[in-house]
């Protein structure tokens, strides 16, 4: 006992970044007591912004070598680090544009600030975990306040819909997540990912042998059982197919800021477990590449679906009028996208996978903080409202252009670089069901084009609805979507750098 | 592997009309407003002077280089890398790629020249020459590229500008529908192409690990020393560079870089090619099938059959952007990929023989359409599709050269005819229906006599360049030993032959229309310009001929059009076409691979006459037609093939059938996706009655709406799944909960299955 | 009740049947007191399975949360039986003291009583019959069949003080996450159920009225249809 | 067969997620959805505290255990929130009503 709590005494240190964001949450909570009248609104993001500032500060001084913190309950090393960046910046981004929402009301703004906080908290702990239960735990805290942002707008029918929906939804899908848990964990006898690992091989060895024998059916359905509820868990933070469904009518009904929020920062989340849970538990780096140690065939089922996923999300988003549920379709088949790189089961599939989220935090949080303005400044959500944005918003027509382009996967954006990625990845592989894969996505993303294009063309085609005035738009948000082209531009172009970032991050999983 | 020479201003070539774009497109409307359209122009066409100087330059040292050394390269930086597979954003000039360039900026500033003149009174001046220098800038990406994802940067570039410059007068909607036509139907040949490629890698890469065998067994010797290492692969180029597994000093795996593809297919010790030829993919053999994709997304930006439908509808945009983007330089983009990639077609007969039977069928066909057009841009565009089936029969059948010299030659002899007609419809008000026009040779005389020359040119006259490159493209077809079987290259020749006599008819069909037929019969149109405004600045005058900037490049045009014969002189006459030794370094790659037969010269010299004469014919019937306007047969032809007449011409009335069947079969396919909402009864009455009015409307219609319609069937099935989809987000938690509940055990009994 | 209680818990499928072969567990004998602990303990599984089922079939919404009273209560017995009696007490305590509190004051804020029916009716039972039928089935197999790992003598020693122990060493940080959990989670639920105080109205407001244009002050139009103007008085928490 | 073991245990664990899995797809009460959590919930624990006892000893199972008890509670108490807020818009808690985001 004296050993472990020394173990928990030298991992504070590592720790730093998540104890300034629990002291934020707290501070936050308190200013907003504080801060009153009419300046609240700016001094409350300034302390919001000042508290993401120290959270990186102390990621940067955090060192990322790989090692167990708090014994085994979670990991530092550089996939964490990677994806606690991303968070960061998703939280960033989605501060500049509460900042001038008003679908977030001032007086409520601290509660706001201080819960995204804590889901913020929850994300990075969920990058982190090297155990089942603080995968559980993290989830859920992610999950428990993301049900209250959700349904922030008490005064509106249809956030009160979306986070009743959104409660249920992931109730149960946790609850059949913690289910398969107690399977692994009765099969096992440990959650922890760098234990199970091992474990896992030798029980698939043993569960092999008896099949060529004619047994073991029962244990290995198990295991099959096990593995598949654990996916639904982190399929539904994903959102991907058939876990999506909570996903276009809780994008649709949530606050925009926090729509946009949860579009990124969330699945990059499910992601990050997926590729610790299925990176060590069930693979092992063999001859220069990685192989399956397990008898479930996760990555064909990672690929049909990516496949299913990818092909509803974009079919269905064929169809919608209202640009919230339009993303949310669109961001399904970016789920689908990214199952691509998991299903590739390879170094370089990881590392496509977080590239690709790289680049989607910044296309995807482009476009939304698009849609907050247009919801903001004409009141619709609606296709319809664009049209004739290029003459009225001429910058925010052509970044919006921009991101739903990059989103399709044309170069020389950064989505192509995300997609070239991805698809590399499956080539790598090789065999035909990779490539039969690799044309589903082709195929999807040139299905994807039509749905983007019909914005474009609408915005830029299409004579302006109604009284087509100039739209204003806020300093801080021309900021952001030139900030965001501009690193879609660069990362389509010069891709280096953000390709060796995930190189080590992903290197760092399969080494430590 | 020959000696690269490391150049190091090459991107100024690119670089320069993207400076123009940008700078044109930031300040362009400010300088316009404060300084008049001279200093808008002055930026484009001073880009593309430049850059053009810049391109001659590197040709001077290209033609300084030893032959089988002439590969100019520059690297600007690694773009990317991971494991072995590394894309450079850099630039190569071999011989091929310095043809195209020059072609491209040539061309380009010829054409941005006569911009000047026809675009004079546009409003949006800036954002057009902002516009025309992207898009010459996202040519050079394509030609330039030295890999293939620089060459798709280009290629959706060129799209993306087509699409933009297509629909410049948006405010016309049909005008900006023909954009998205022409972007959606490119889409489709771009994913063909992106299969394509994946094929490819995968052919060169996959499975070398020997772990995850996708059916693939390479020789042992070769597998061992091509294993890839991706624990240890490097972040940048150069570690890249170094862990690349080479066998005999040439980098193997998959690569992206076309020369080093080349070298590693052809360098028999790397054992790819037996490799290649040997493996296959779904049961198809994967050279073929990675080839016939590739060339499936050629078919889209080259418009060939079954994708070229877009083409006639991007006439709608202003006439220079149809001389420039959709007859000289873009829609050759396929035919030079096709060129490029010559060692890799050259490996599957099957894929050559799809190529040129493609290429041979479109040209016959956009032929037999351009005989019924009566709008003078329709026609060019008809000619377009039809000339470039005659360079996909070049490089089909292994006439690399060939082709690549149609391709130069139709540059200029197609800008000079659209250009003309861009000055045919300036003279006549925006007049784009040659019923209306005739007459013109007395008015515009420059114009009239550049459009003789270049219609020389098309037609096959051994006076001016098409000639040569038409016949020699023939002579080839005829012997070539390179297709699936012996009998398809006389087949492909006979009827390569017949679209150049149709050619001929209905290109002097439209000149004669124009130019004599009678005199002037127009008014004021409305054909074009629909934009508004400038239409009350006309009064009703005769036909003007057209200002010294846009006569001037007609002229150039067509003496280039005469000019470039001098490349291509054919050896039955005893030269040694200057072009093809100058292509050599790029085509040899092939030249073991492909055989051709060699009947002897004076078959040679024969089929010539032949084909001047069936050339002659052509333009005799025409003349005998339509040169007096008095001849009243084809009046009396039309009213006695009333049926067909009215189908071809009244394309309201056809549109509207085939809309209403469309719709029909749409609604089909959509019953069919949620065949449990309806009867299967209703769905196979609806599903009759579908197939009776398409096979009746079919029935005397021509083959392109069936086609066009293809398309849009694809498109509204995959719309009518989307809606019905929709209907399975019943905004009910608890299907949402089944959904999910469901989702797991059926994936659980997958699974098992499975397992 | 009783009767239908005991009926969803007459035959549980998929129980241990036999044909074990390889990695064979023999029954261990629970507490060494042989049958009498067993007779009673079908007993509370029968309590158990029996609530569970009246809270998925009963139709009134009362009944199923009495019923789960009975499951958690019975659950709480299966851990005693478990030797984990800590457990089995936070069970009571929680669950029993605070989240079926919790539930039964939301049926009672949100239902009317003087209706007659407090609906609890059931949708498209065939295929939920369907989904028990599976889950049971192959869930009931998996458990039943697969040759888990056994200890050969079970330990029966209070674990609370090694629980203890484990919270403040190996488990600290899951504890202190769940501590932030509870805290977040808490705040977050008063900020979801509370009414907007008048400054925050007044502020919403205001800000509604900023938005100018094509605006509308949300809610006014977006919640109209079937909602209701106006909370009713019930609703205070 | 009449000595209890794991097996029992596990079996009262998969009625328990069977008849959740039932309650959650066809209750049209939202918060009689939420019982049927619990219940999902329940049996998890219930295999984790049968798993630590009979299969490999030592507090994990118990532990994970009290963390789910912990977590049920704090998800109660935000599900109950939400359906109180839906009630004020709603006047029921039935969720048939809830169907405005559709599509």
């Amino acid at each position: 006992m004296e050993a472990a709590i020394a173990r928990n005494l030298g991992s504070l240190g590592a720790f730093l970044p998540e104890i300034v964001l629990s002291a934020g949450v707290l501070a936050l909570f308190l200013l907003d007591l504080v801060f009153r009248g009419e300046g609240r609104r700016g001094r409350l993001t300034w302390a919001f912004g000042i508290v993401l500032a120290l959270a990186a500060a102390a990621l940067a001084v955090t060192p990322s070598s790989p090692r167990g913190l708090f014994n085994g309950m979670v990991v530092q090393d550089g996939l964490g680090t990677f994806f606690k960046w991303l968070f960061l910046a998703t939280a960033a981004y989605t501060a500049g544009i509460v900042v001038h929402s008003k679908e977030i009301s001032r007086a409520r703004l601290g509660e706001f600030y201080a819960l995204l906080l804590a889901v913020l908290l929850g994300m990075d702990l969920m990058a982190v975990s090297g155990d089942l239960l603080m995968v559980y735990l993290s989830l859920e805290l992610v999950s428990l306040v993301s049900y209250a942002l959700a349904g922030f707008r008490k005064d509106d029918v249809r956030s009160a819909e979306a986070s009743l929906k959104y409660v249920i939804y992931g109730g149960v899908a946790s609850g059949i997540m913690l289910f398969g848990i107690s399977y692994m964990y009765g099969l096992f006898g440990t959650t922890d990912l760098a234990l199970l690992g091992p474990k896992i091989k030798a029980f698939s060895g043993e569960v092999f042998v008896a099949q060529t024998l004619g047994g073991a059916t029962a244990a290995q359905l198990a295991l099959v059982v096990a593995v598949m509820f654990v996916l639904a868990g982190v399929g539904y933070k994903m959102a991907s197919v058939p876990w999506h469904m909570w996903c276009p009518d809780v994008y649709e009904g949530a606050p925009t800021p926090f729509t946009a929020f949860l579009s990124v920062g969330p699945k990059a989340a499910g992601f990050a477990v997926a590729l610790r849970f299925f990176g060590v538990g069930f693979t092992e780096a063999a001859g220069g590449g990685l192989v399956n140690t397990a008898t479930v065939p996760w990555p064909a089922i990672v690929g049909i679906l990516a496949a299913i996923t990818m092909t509803l999300g974009n079919i269905t988003a064929l169809g919608q009028t209202n640009l919230k549920r339009l993303l949310a379709y669109s961001s399904i088949a970016h789920a689908g996208y990214l199952l691509m790189g998991l299903a590739a089961a390879s170094i370089l599939g990881f590392q496509s996978v977080l590239v690709y989220l790289a680049v989607y935090l910044f296309m995807n949080l482009g476009a939304f903080l698009v849609v907050a303005i247009m919801a903001a400044r004409t009141g619709g959500e609606d296709i319809s409202a664009y049209r004739g944005l290029v003459r009225r918003a001429p910058f925010t027509a052509i970044a919006f252009t921009v991101f739903l382009f990059s989103l399709t996967g044309l170069p020389p954006l950064a989505g192509f670089t995300g997609k070239y990625l991805l698809f590399a990845a499956l080539l790598q592989q090789g065999g035909s069901w990779y490539v039969a894969l690799a044309i589903v996505g082709a195929i999807n993303s040139a299905i994807s084009l039509y749905y983007y294009l019909r914005i474009v063309k609408a915005m830029v085609l299409e004579p302006p609805a109604g009284a087509g005035g100039p739209i204003e738009v806020p300093r801080t948000y021309g900021a952001l979507l030139a900030g965001s082209m501009a690193a879609l531009l660069f990362f389509g172009l010069f891709w280096s750098p953000l390709y060796g970032a995930s190189l080590r991050a992903t290197q760092a999983l399969f080494r430590g | 592997m020959p000696n690269a020479v490391e150049i190091h201003w090459a991107w100024l070539i690119p670089a320069l009309p993207a400076l123009g774009a940008f700078a044109n497109a930031t300040i362009g409307k400010k300088l316009q407003d404060r300084l008049g359209k001279g200093a808008v122009h002055g930026i484009a066409v001073g880009a593309m002077v430049l850059s053009t100087a810049v391109a001659w330059a590197y040709f001077a040292v290209m033609l300084g280089t030893p032959a089988e050394d002439r590969y100019l390269h520059q690297t600007l930086w690694p773009a990317f890398a991971a494991g072995s597979l590394r894309v450079d954003l850099a630039f190569a000039l071999d011989p091929l790629s310095m043809m195209m360039t020059l072609v491209v900026t040539n061309i380009a500033t010829l054409i941005h020249v006569y911009s000047i003149g026809y675009m004079a009174e546009e409003p949006s001046y800036w954002r057009f020459f902002s516009y025309m220098n992207l898009f010459v800038f996202s040519m050079l990406l394509l030609v330039m590229g030295s890999n293939f994802v620089i060459l798709f940067f280009g290629w959706e570039g060129v799209g993306l500008c087509s699409y933009l410059l297509i629909s410049f007068w948006y405010t016309d909607l049909d005008k900006a529908r023909a954009g998205m036509k022409a972007f959606v139907v490119n889409r489709f040949g771009d994913f063909a192409f992106i299969i394509g490629l994946f094929a490819l890698m995968w052919g060169l890469g996959g499975s070398w690990t020997g772990q995850k065998s996708g059916g693939l067994s390479l020789r042992d010797g070769y597998a061992a020393s091509a294993v890839y290492a991706p624990l240890h692969d490097g972040a940048t180029a150069a570690e890249a560079e170094a862990m690349t597994p080479r066998e005999h000093g040439i980098a193997v795996g998959p690569t992206l870089d076309f020369r080093e593809l080349r070298a590693e297919i052809l360098a028999p010790e790397t054992g790819i090619l037996t490799h290649l030829k040997t493996t296959t993919i779904f049961g198809l053999p994967l050279v073929a099938f990675v080839c016939i994709l590739l060339f499936g997304g050629a078919t889209g930006k080259s418009a060939q059959i079954p994708l070229y439908v877009w083409l006639p509808d991007a006439m709608a945009g202003p006439t220079p952007v149809s001389a420039l983007i959709h007859a000289a330089t873009m829609v050759t983009a396929g035919v030079y990929m096709v060129a490029r990639l010559n060692f890799l077609f050259a490996l599957s007969p099957a894929a050559m023989t799809v190529v040129a039977a493609v290429g041979t069928l479109t040209a016959i066909f956009a032929a037999a359409i351009g005989f019924f057009q009566v709008d003078i841009k329709k026609v060019l565009a008809y000619s377009t599709v039809s000339q470039l089936g005659y360079m996909f029969m070049g490089v089909g059948v292994g006439a690399t050269w060939a082709g690549c010299y149609h391709l130069l030659t139709h540059a200029f002899f197609k800008a000079c005819l659209f250009l003309g007609s861009g000055s045919v419809i300036l003279a006549c008000h925006h007049e784009q229906d040659m019923r209306k026009m005739g007459g013109l040779k007395d008015h515009t005389p420059i114009t009239r006599w550049t459009y003789a020359v270049a219609t020389l040119a098309i037609s096959g006259f051994p006076v001016a360049a098409g000639f040569f490159s038409k016949d020699e493209i023939l002579w080839k077809t005829f012997t070539t030993e390179n297709l699936a079987a012996p009998w398809i290259g006389p087949v492909l020749w006979f009827v390569g032959l017949v679209a150049a006599a149709g050619t001929s008819f209905y290109m002097w069909r439209s000149y004669y229309l124009t130019f004599w037929s009678g005199s002037y019969r127009g008014g004021s149109g409305h054909g074009e310009h629909a934009h508004g405004g400038e239409e009350g600045m006309h009064e009703a005058h005769a036909p003007r001929e057209s200002p010294v900037v846009m006569t001037g490049v007609l002229l150039a045009l067509a003496a280039g059009a005469v000019l470039a014969s001098v490349l291509g002189l054919p050896s039955a006459w005893g030269f040694t076409p200057i072009l093809e030794s100058f292509l050599e370094p790029v085509t040899s790659a092939s030249r073991d691979l492909l055989h051709f037969s060699e009947p002897g010269r004076g078959l040679e010299l024969f089929f010539m006459l032949v084909s001047v004469g069936v050339a002659t014919a052509g333009w005799l019937v025409a003349a005998w037609l339509y040169k007096t306007g008095e001849n009243p047969r084809p009046a009396a032809w039309l009213a006695k093939y009333a049926g067909l007449h009215r189908v071809v011409f009244n394309k309201f009335y056809v549109d509207e059938i085939y809309a209403a069947t469309i719709l029909r079969a749409a609604m089909w396919v959509k019953d069919v996706a949620f065949w449990f909402d309806v009867h299967v009864i209703d769905g196979l009455v609806n599903f009759v009655g579908v197939v009776v009015r398409f096979v009746a409307n079919v029935d005397g219609a021509i083959d392109r709406y069936v086609v066009d319609g293809l398309v849009n069937l694809t498109a509204e099935a995959v719309l009518a799944s989307g809606r019905g989809l929709r209907k399975l987000q019943t905004g009910r938690i608890e299907n949402y909960l089944m959904t999910a509940l469901a989702g797991a055990l059926a994936f659980v009994a997958i699974n098992y299955l499975v397992h | 009740m009783i009767g239908r209680m005991l009926a969803g818990s007459s035959n549980p499928p998929g129980l241990p049947g036999g044909g074990r072969d390889g990695l064979v567990y023999e029954a261990k004998d629970l507490f060494g007191l042989g049958q009498l602990s067993d007779f009673l303990w079908y007993a509370l599984a029968a309590l158990t399975v029996g609530s569970a089922a009246g809270v998925a079939f009963s139709r009134n919404i009362i009944y199923s949360a009495f019923s789960l009273l009975g499951t958690f209560l019975g659950a709480a017995a299966m851990y005693v039986y478990l030797a984990a009696p800590f457990v089995a007490i936070t069970q009571v305590l929680i669950y029993i003291g605070g989240v079926l509190v919790l539930i039964l004051f939301a049926v009672m804020l949100t239902s009317r009583i003087r209706d007659v029916q407090i609906s609890n009716g059931s949708l498209a039972p065939l295929p939920g019959a369907l989904g028990l039928l599976a889950c049971a089935g192959l869930l009931g197999y998996v458990g039943g069949s697969t040759p888990w790992h056994e200890v050969a003598r079970p330990e029966m020693i209070d674990q609370a003080q090694a629980l203890g122990d484990g919270f403040l060493s190996t488990y600290l940080l899951p504890f202190e996450a769940a501590s932030v959990v509870l805290l977040a989670t808490l705040v977050a639920s008063v900020v979801i159920a509370r009414r907007e105080t008048d400054e925050e109205e007044a502020a919403g407001r205001s800000e509604a009225a900023d938005r100018g244009g094509a605006g509308t002050p949300p809610g006014a139009v977006r919640a109209g249809g079937r909602a209701a103007h106006g909370p009713p008085a019930t609703e205070e928490v | 067969m009449l000595h209890v073991g794991l097996a029992h245990f596990l079996a009262v664990g998969a009625l328990l997620f069977a008849l959740g899995a039932y309650c959650v797809t066809t209750r049209k009460n939202a918060v009689g959805i939420l019982m049927g959590v619990e219940l999902i919930l329940n049996a998890a624990n219930v295999n984790f505290v049968a798993f630590g006892h009979y299969s490999w000893g030592g507090i994990h199972g118990q532990v994970f255990a009290l963390f789910v008890i912990v977590l049920a509670a704090a998800e109660a108490a935000v599900g109950l929130a939400i359906v109180l807020t839906l009630y004020r818009h709603y006047k029921t808690i039935d969720v048939t009503r809830a169907e405005r985001l559709e599509g």
